[in-house]
């Protein structure tokens, strides 16, 4: 079980802030796959992975990084804070 | 050595006089604060920030040790906000205080640009006739190349 | 668009507040300020800073004037004093305000560089066992090459 | 006639903070010639130009700037503002 957490426009386009995922996903890439597989919101909202960033554990990664014994996973788009 | 997340308005002239007060010891102190702008002439009713709690607080503590660690910083400040702003709040705020100016400007520009492609936060800007998302600009990303 | 050539102290905080007001437009803000140092560690009993009545006004007028040319600012501030400062007292400040970071830190930083070397001011150190003329350093020189 | 002004060390070694000065001098140099000549306290403060600046009518210039029309010269150590 993994914490799934969205923000901005990809909160908005799947419709929730956080589930919880039971998933054996090796990688964030394979996780993504699982959920696009899901429903059409999913499959909309991770259309294009380059206008979106992902954290593990809350700390910025790539979407081929692992996901062993990672408790949270956030998907969103590029920062635009400051 | 302080950096603030708060949802609560405040006092950019007031916090920068604060960590200025009484700094004998370093005499260039920078600041930077962003402004909730207002492109559209009179038509933003309002800014919305969202951001990630528990990673920002982490990605700012992790920005303001890099800048220590790379200049030789006499204090270091860092203020975001989250929540509405109005147009004409200052949304966020980054001082610095060194011996010498350069190391004052280039610790706060490395604070901003880090800020800005790194901590979690995103802006929605609400209209009469609409919300919509701010988009991230190629420069903020390349502005981090040059560190 | 506003130089102040004085001897009175300034509050830094209500000065940038100020400057910062109802900024709808460009949503960058950054200032500096020089505090008098005490590099001496106590030993600092007062500054004095000389200058060139009439060629200073117009130095600071030139270097604003340069900085509004080179940059798209929305406002440009530059507080100097002169006389005599106690430890901790600001000496000047300069503020920019643009529509982005970029244009404002450069601009602040250009405004320093010409301030340091091109406007005509002078400091001394006044301690219990003496008084000296601060030295200036090469590196401002080097610093108005990048410009 | 010119006036004369001196700043900061340059105005301490020579005495005074300003006076008027009857010359010929076709340049900034020349001038400086003319005034090392006069006293001692004045060849000390002229010694090392490498150390000076000079403004002539209130502009930043070179020793080797013309005088002709100019109606106030000052001489004092680089600049330490800021």
């Amino acid at each position: 079980m993994i914490d799934v957490l969205y923000f901005a426009w990809v909160r908005e386009r799947i419709g929730l802030p956080k589930e919880r995922v039971e998933t054996d996903a090796a990688t964030v890439a394979d996780l993504v796959e699982e959920l696009k597989a899901r429903e059409e919101r999913y499959a909309a909202a991770f259309a294009d992975l380059s206008s979106l960033r992902v954290a593990v554990d809350q700390d910025l990664t790539e979407f081929d990084a692992p996901l062993d014994g990672a408790r949270e996973v956030a998907f969103f788009p590029p920062m635009t804070g400051g | 050595m302080v950096v603030r997340l708060q949802q609560a308005a405040f006092d950019f002239g007031a916090e920068a006089n604060t960590f200025a007060a009484g700094r004998r010891d370093a005499g260039a102190i920078v600041t930077f604060t962003g402004i909730t702008r207002d492109l559209n002439r009179g038509g933003l009713d309002r800014m919305e920030i969202e951001h990630y709690p528990g990673m920002t607080e982490r990605a700012l503590q992790a920005i303001e040790s890099e800048a220590r660690a790379r200049w030789a910083l006499a204090d270091c400040l860092i203020i975001h906000r989250f929540g509405t702003m109005a147009p004409g709040d200052p949304i966020m705020m980054v001082a610095t205080a060194a011996r010498h100016r350069a190391e004052a400007f280039a610790a706060a520009e490395f604070l901003m640009d880090y800020l800005k492609s790194r901590a979690p936060f995103w802006k929605k800007e609400v209209t009469a006739t609409g919300e919509s998302w701010v988009e991230s600009q190629d420069t903020d990303e390349a502005a981090l190349k040059r560190w």
